[in-house]
């Protein structure tokens, strides 16, 4: 009992130690998990970071310039634009971590499953994503969006589509090299399956060159999140969305400045954030440029 | 785009001297006039055709009204439209029957289209039988009345009506009743093959997305018109429209007339940036509101809960959230007519009907009353379908719904849907209430007004039905005395106002701003007048000034 | 004495396709019909350069690559490939020790995990009787007990080979295939893990394929050893024998090979070199396939393929000097 | 080489294939009526106009008769006519083609002429201040949404330098000129975000590249550091540098498809996003399947580009 109490400490402290590893030689990266965490807390607990709800209309309200009432000042509508940016963080957030899973997830598995199995089901795999990867990103999530129509899973579903072709790539040139390494083949003699191979043995080591790009990757969710709202073909409203605050309000920028300038900071704070985290993440995991 | 979006530009193209068939007007012209220079607009996108019969759209209207004449037109200085200031255009003069059920024009002679064929009777045969074939046109409701029509010779032509139809000659105004070649009816109204006509301006090259180049027609048959060398139009969106505009790269609005309006903070820009820019702003015809279905069975269905729903709704609050949440525009306001119309209900009845009357706290007093009567005092749920491409309409209903939970605890949630879903739902009454325009075409019309509410109508969203009222609405129609029509039509609009069919919210209002210097004909000022249908204006235009840019470059 | 393996007449040959419809135009004869057997108890060493066929005869015959041509003959019976017959014949009777024992483990897993999998696949022991057996695996291959918490990462270059023996040891196999399992260790290891290989085998009676670029090595484990040259065996003889009387001149230049550890005998050695390099197997010389680097070759040895011999009992070999 | 190219070209055929394929099937399936989005917008149609403008447009077939039709009409370039504009797609993508390459070209090219030299300057004082510096501001700019960027810029020009968008129509191949006046704003911050990437990506090839053996070797015959950086070091990074600009020029197409409805730019992009807002089915295939393909040839270009640059890629291709 004491002894593994003893070793829990002992494993707490070697944590805590290579946590000051990471702020000392990662001080961009800790800017950024820093940020990271704030707009993450204001997603989660949107409540007790504003009392006001983002979308309670107040007519004899509108218009109001930031202030100790409205921080962020208010909207066309009355509404407070503080609470509009702290529950928008919400929509960034929930859209953005929600495609990217769904993107890893798919394309990691689609990866492993076509690195591994090779031969033709392989080559039709790799000639769709092929056609999936030649088009913008961006292109093909406004085509899927024009396609489904716009909701919250919608808009998720179409930027996990977009970028799922890229994971799919990586996991799959991954799951190629490994397919050839001397343990794969030491599984093989040992009598493991493809399907017990592919589990424990190729999955586990495609995580962390999956894990870096995913975190790459997210920073730009979020801002396809953005763009897609800002168009019109992101989340519907009344769920607060930075971008298409953004863009409802590019007539009153004029004499409303704080509608056009705080959703655009939400945007630029949560991408900056994602990638600075996704940067030291890459810095940490990829052994080439940690060397040089 | 609401549905009479040709006046944006119309309004500004504006009016004319009085145009007798004899004087041509060159010799009229002022000291001063002068001559040449390109008119540059914007329109939101290409025209889907230039089928001026088929809608409503200025995408459409904005190239045919220069390409295109009508058999008469409203007459562009009284600011009034209605039967008594229809002028000529390709009919010089004009015969009408003592019972009023038999017309005669009499048409220009010496006309020839853009390519060089004569203009004849045959042409306004062949246009008015698609004005008036359903399958053609939106507007055949309009000329129903119509049984025949008959050419005498070349240049006389008869139109034989079931029964007497005072409103016919509005109806025959450009830019809807456009006169399109016989000789080239198999050619698509897509292409702009058909662009061949006997206005004004030429077509002379598009780049699509972009502009559409009209250069003037040499042989236009008023001597010494149009004054102008170019008519552009351009395919622009806000908000790079607004920003063009204010540039000075266009000379007129841009396809303001959904945004001006609605939209105070553009008004603002505009007067920001460019304050040597002219801008108008005027009442239209149609009106906004919420269409409540009566195919969807709900609580909606009892008057008494419509009642309760218009009552709490407060007049000014609502303009502020439709009009972008600045001050009230000064001419908004209106109910099914709007207030300029003869036989309209004031403001002040309008809002008598409703129970606006009263301060808003005994409304809420009453409104709740009618809840519980009809069995709703704890409220109810229901859905508001909107457009997702207009803004306004969505903020609208979130008031709507903030006001409506606050005081009666009817909970309505706002679905904003893209146009190929929000089209089909709204025509077929698929929805609770939606947010829409009640349309006219000429807005100068009771027929108009009325008839959208009429059952079988395709504007009665709603599928309201109601027999007290259709029979009244056939009375106003063939009635031919202006006072009766008048008293007849407001027992139409109190059964209309009684019953709620549709909570008037506003009457939209047209407005677009343009460069300081733009002048019509002899007149110096442009007559805004509250329809579209003096959009045919153009060959009237000059300008001041020539510079290319007009606005300040600092 | 019983055999264990039989190999017969095996051949493995890779297509070479050209153009985008991917039209063979020919074969890669990596094992151009290889016949030998292997008896139990005792161990069989592979020798040649590297590029002649030895890691895909290895591999054929653990049925990771499916050969092209002729027989295995394990354990009495004939094996066909598909992973049915791994999984569920081969596996308890057969594994292998690979040459980089780094890249054989995988770095996600902890030791005791890896070298437990093979026992996990076949399912039929509870955790009890698996840590039985590798308590008493560490001290046969002599790990430290407390290794199995580590990841590979953590061991030295010899203990990862060590568990890789282990690993290859857990279901007390028959046979084992040891592709070259020392030549990515520091010499100092070397001896270390080939007693303990040839110490495990006394222990348990298990046979080895012993394969290696090197004669040095083979020679201290095999008893039988057998040269290779271009996807063909061309001499197989007892250790002894092979050694003192090679036949082959391709095993006399392998043999000149080997530094000699007294600096005067070195000096006297004689350099037998062979000219240029191992030719590609792509385009494989007629007649013998040693003749354009043998130091010693004939006319004939060009137009006519030698005969495989017996030349001595127990002596085999392959060249038209011996006739 | 030959081989190489011959493999690479024919592969493009397939990958079409699909792509036109996915493309019809994906836009077959957006909901809603197509035709009342187009014309329903003022006056509502009634049952038997649709009817007719159903038959009219080609609609009332089944849906592999059309997807046929549509494989026959792509093969003869002709992409069917817009519901909402009327013109033919074909029209329209010939007049907008120019300005979008224009603005993509440009952009690539602004972003070009400022992130190598950044990038130098990062990987050459690697962890130093200058490489702090840069790799914030880079982060900074990957990260500043571009559309809000212009909609700043574009209010501050305009109040400050009565700057106004250009609404004229100008063929960047017949009068260049004018051409990169008009579109020096938006290619400039559309170029934003690709040099901050832009610059990472040359800094860690410039790293990578003075890793290497033969970078020591140049070192230890004694040459100047910098003349290590400027003559060996940047050749050798050429082959990831090349693709890297080739997928950014990719991505250029996508920022031009933002960039174009802000600035009113009559491009490709500007296409694509009314279409899509619209539910235009034939403008919206039409214009993807354009994007597309200057999306797999650009992708062909940059495989022989790089092929020819590194004989390895081809060796192992071939």
């Amino acid at each position: 009992m004491n002894k593994s109490l003893q070793k829990k400490e002992a494993r707490m402290k070697k944590h805590i130690q290579r946590l000051g590893f990471f702020f000392r030689d990662e001080p961009l990266g800790t800017f950024g998990a820093v940020l990271f965490l704030i707009v993450l807390s204001m997603a989660i607990a949107s409540p007790l970071w504003t009392e006001k709800s983002p979308t309670d209309v107040s007519i004899p309200n509108v218009f109001k310039p930031p202030s100790s009432e409205f921080w962020f000042g208010s909207d066309n509508l009355g509404r407070d634009v503080w609470s509009r940016f702290v529950y928008g963080s919400r929509t960034s957030l929930l859209v953005g971590l929600s495609s990217i899973l769904l993107a890893s997830v798919a394309g990691g598995i689609l990866g492993i499953f076509s690195g591994l199995i090779g031969g033709k089901t392989d080559l039709i795999i790799q000639r769709i994503m092929d056609a999936l990867l030649s088009m913008p990103a961006i292109v093909l999530a406004i085509l899927i969006m024009a396609v489904l129509g716009t909701s919250v899973l919608n808009t998720i579903l179409a930027i996990a589509v977009a970028y799922f072709p890229r994971i799919n790539r990586l996991t799959r040139s991954t799951a190629i090299s490994l397919r050839e390494s001397l343990f794969v083949e030491s599984a093989i003699v040992a009598g493991a399956s493809k399907i017990r191979i592919s589990i424990m043995h190729v999955a586990p080591n495609c995580i962390a060159p999956w894990l870096v790009y995913a975190t790459a990757l997210l920073g730009t969710a979020f801002l396809a999140e953005a763009t897609l709202s800002f168009l019109g073909l992101g989340v519907p409203p009344p769920i607060p969305s930075w971008g298409r605050d953004l863009s409802e309000n590019l007539t009153n920028f004029e004499f409303a400045p704080w509608l056009c300038i705080f959703p655009g900071l939400g945007i630029t704070m949560a991408v900056f954030a994602a990638n600075f985290l996704g940067d030291s993440m890459r810095n940490i995991f990829d052994p080439r440029l940690k060397k040089a | 785009m609401e549905k009479k979006s040709m006046l944006k530009i119309i309004m500004v193209l504006g009016v004319i001297a009085c145009m007798t068939a004899v004087s041509p007007v060159l010799a009229a012209d002022p000291q001063g006039l002068v001559r040449g220079g390109v008119l540059r607009l914007a329109s939101a996108s290409d025209a889907a055709n230039y089928d001026s019969h088929m809608t409503t759209s200025g995408r459409t209207h904005s190239h045919t009204c220069a390409v295109f004449n009508g058999l008469v037109r409203t007459d562009p200085l009284k600011k009034e439209v209605s039967a008594e200031n229809i002028v000529p255009d390709l009919a010089e003069r004009w015969e009408i029957s003592s019972d009023g059920k038999t017309y005669t024009f009499y048409l220009r002679k010496n006309v020839k289209f853009h390519d060089g064929h004569p203009f004849t009777a045959k042409d306004v045969k062949y246009s008015l039988d698609k004005f008036r074939d359903p399958k053609r046109s939106a507007f055949a409701a309009n000329v129903a009345p119509i049984t025949n029509i008959g050419i005498i010779d070349d240049y006389t032509l008869k139109i034989q009506l079931e029964y007497a139809y005072p409103d016919l000659l509005i109806f025959l105004c450009p830019p809807y009743a456009s006169i399109y070649p016989e000789h080239l009816k198999d050619v698509s109204f897509k292409s702009t093959d058909i662009l061949v006509g006997t206005g004004p301006f030429k077509f002379k090259s598009k780049v699509p997305g972009k502009v559409s180049i009209y250069e003037r027609n040499p042989d236009y048959f008023i001597k010494g018109l149009p004054y102008l060398d170019r008519y552009e139009v351009y395919s622009l969106k806000f908000p790079a429209a607004v920003d063009a505009f204010i540039g000075g790269r266009l000379d007129c609005g841009p396809s303001m007339r959904a945004y001006l309006d609605s939209d105070r903070a553009l008004v603002l820009k505009v007067q920001k940036h460019a304050p040597e820019a002219v801008i108008g702003l005027e009442p239209s015809g149609a009106s906004r509101g919420a269409f409540f279905s009566f195919v969807h069975k709900g609580p909606w269905n009892d008057v008494r809960v419509r009642k309760a729903m218009a009552m709490v709704i407060d007049y000014r609050d609502l303009a502020i959230a439709s009009y972008g949440g600045l001050e009230v525009n000064p001419v908004v306001g209106a109910g099914l007519f709007p207030f300029y119309q003869k036989g309209a209900w004031t403001k002040e009845e309008v809002d008598k009907a409703y129970g606006r009357d009263q301060s808003m706290s005994e409304r809420i007093a009453v409104a709740k009353d009618l809840m519980s009567q009809a069995g709703y005092a704890n409220g109810f749920a229901l859905e508001a379908i909107v457009r997702s491409d207009e803004a306004f309409r969505k903020n609208v209903m979130l008031y709507c719904a903030d006001v409506w939970k606050k005081s009666l605890n009817i909970d309505l949630s706002v679905t904003p849907l893209e146009r190929s879903i929000f089209f089909p739902r709204r025509d077929t009454g698929e929805f609770d209430v939606v947010n829409d325009v009640a349309n006219t075409m000429t807005g100068s019309s009771a027929i108009e007004f009325l008839g959208t509410f009429v059952s079988g109508e395709t504007r009665n969203y709603g599928k309201w039905s109601n027999k007290e009222y259709d029979d009244l609405f056939e009375k106003v129609a063939r009635e031919q005395d202006p006072q009766k029509r008048a008293e007849l039509s407001r027992q139409a609009q109190a059964i209309f106002y009684k019953e709620i069919p549709y909570i008037v919210f506003e009457g939209a209002v047209y407005g677009t701003a343009w460069r300081p210097d733009l002048m019509t004909g002899p007149v110096k000022d442009l007559v805004m007048q509250p329809v579209f249908t003096n959009y045919v204006s153009v060959d009237r235009i000059w300008f001041k000034g020539t510079a290319e840019r007009w606005t300040k470059t600092k | 004495m019983d055999t264990i393996l039989k190999i017969d007449q095996l051949k493995k040959y890779f297509p070479v396709t050209k153009g985008f419809f991917k039209h063979q135009i020919g074969n890669v004869k990596a094992v151009d019909g290889v016949s030998f057997t292997v008896e139990k108890g005792k161990t069989f060493g592979l020798v040649g350069e590297s590029g002649c066929g030895k890691t895909t005869l290895g591999r054929c015959i653990l049925q990771t690559i499916p050969p092209t041509g002729g027989k295995i003959i394990f354990d009495g019976e004939e094996i066909f490939y598909d992973s049915m017959t791994r999984q569920k014949i081969l596996i308890a009777k057969m594994q292998a020790v690979f040459q980089d024992p780094y890249n054989s483990l995988n770095p996600r897993h902890r030791v005791r995990r890896i070298i437990a999998e093979p026992l996990v696949i076949q399912g039929h022991f509870n955790r009890h009787e698996i840590n039985d057996r590798l308590l008493m695996l560490y001290g046969m291959v002599g790990l430290p007990e407390d290794i199995g918490e580590r990841y590979p990462h953590m061991l030295s270059g010899g203990q990862q080979q060590r568990v890789c023996i282990a690993r290859a040891m857990v279901v007390q196999p028959d046979f084992i295939v040891c592709d070259e399992p020392v030549s990515a260790l520091d010499v100092s290891i070397r001896a270390q893990i080939i007693n303990l290989l040839i110490s495990l085998q006394k222990r348990t009676e298990v046979s080895y394929l012993f394969i290696s670029h090197d004669l040095s090595v083979v020679h201290h484990i095999s008893d039988i050893i057998a040269v290779m040259y271009l996807g063909k065996i061309v001499e197989i003889s007892p250790k002894t024998d092979l050694y003192e009387k090679p036949m082959h001149p391709y095993t006399r230049v392998l043999l000149s090979a080997i530094p000699i550890p007294d600096p005067i005998l070195e000096k006297k050695r004689v350099n037998v070199m062979a000219k240029g390099e191992v030719p590609s197997a792509v385009s494989i010389p007629s007649g013998c396939r040693f003749h354009p680097r043998c130091p010693e070759a004939m006319k004939k040895c060009s137009r006519e393929e030698p005969v495989f011999r017996e030349v001595t009992p127990g002596h085999w070999a392959q060249c038209h000097l011996l006739n | 080489m030959h081989h190489y190219i011959i493999k690479r070209l024919l592969w493009f055929f397939p990958v079409l294939l699909v792509t036109v394929t996915l493309l019809f099937f994906l836009i077959q399936v957006i909901p809603g009526d197509p035709i009342r989005a187009a014309f329903g917008d003022e006056s509502p149609l009634s049952e038997e106009q649709i009817a007719a403008l159903r038959v009219e447009l080609g609609l009332d077939k089944s849906i592999m008769a059309r997807y046929f039709d549509w494989l026959w009409d792509v093969m003869h370039l002709e992409l069917g006519i817009s519901f909402y504009t009327g013109s033919t797609v074909k029209e329209q993508i010939l007049a907008r083609t120019p300005v979008t390459v224009g603005l993509v070209t440009l952009s690539v090219f602004t972003m070009l002429i400022l992130s190598v030299p950044c990038g130098v300057v990062s990987g050459y004082y690697h962890d130093k201040w200058p490489d702090w510096v840069l790799r914030f501001i880079s982060i900074l700019l990957i990260s500043l949404p571009h559309f809000w960027i212009a909609v700043l810029a574009i209010i501050v020009m305009l109040t400050v330098r009565g700057y106004s968008i250009s609404i004229e129509y100008i063929n960047i191949f017949l009068n260049p000129i004018d051409a990169i006046k008009q579109l020096f704003l938006p290619a400039f911050i559309m170029a934003l975000r690709p040099f901050g990437v832009g610059t990472r990506m040359v800094r860690s090839a410039i790293l990578e590249i003075m890793e290497e053996d033969f970078i020591r070797t140049a070192r230890s015959k004694g040459l100047v550091e910098k003349i290590v950086t400027r003559r060996h070091a940047l050749p050798n990074a050429l082959v990831p540098v090349v693709t890297f600009y080739g997928l950014e020029t990719i991505i250029a197409i996508g920022a031009a498809v933002v960039m174009e409805g802000i600035f009113g730019i009559p491009g490709i992009g500007s296409l694509v996003v009314d279409a899509a807002r619209s539910r235009d089915l034939y403008v919206l295939q039409g214009s993807i399947l354009i994007l597309l393909l200057f999306a797999l040839f650009l992708n062909l270009i940059i495989d022989l580009l790089c092929a020819k640059l590194d004989p390895r890629i081809r060796y192992e291709n071939e």
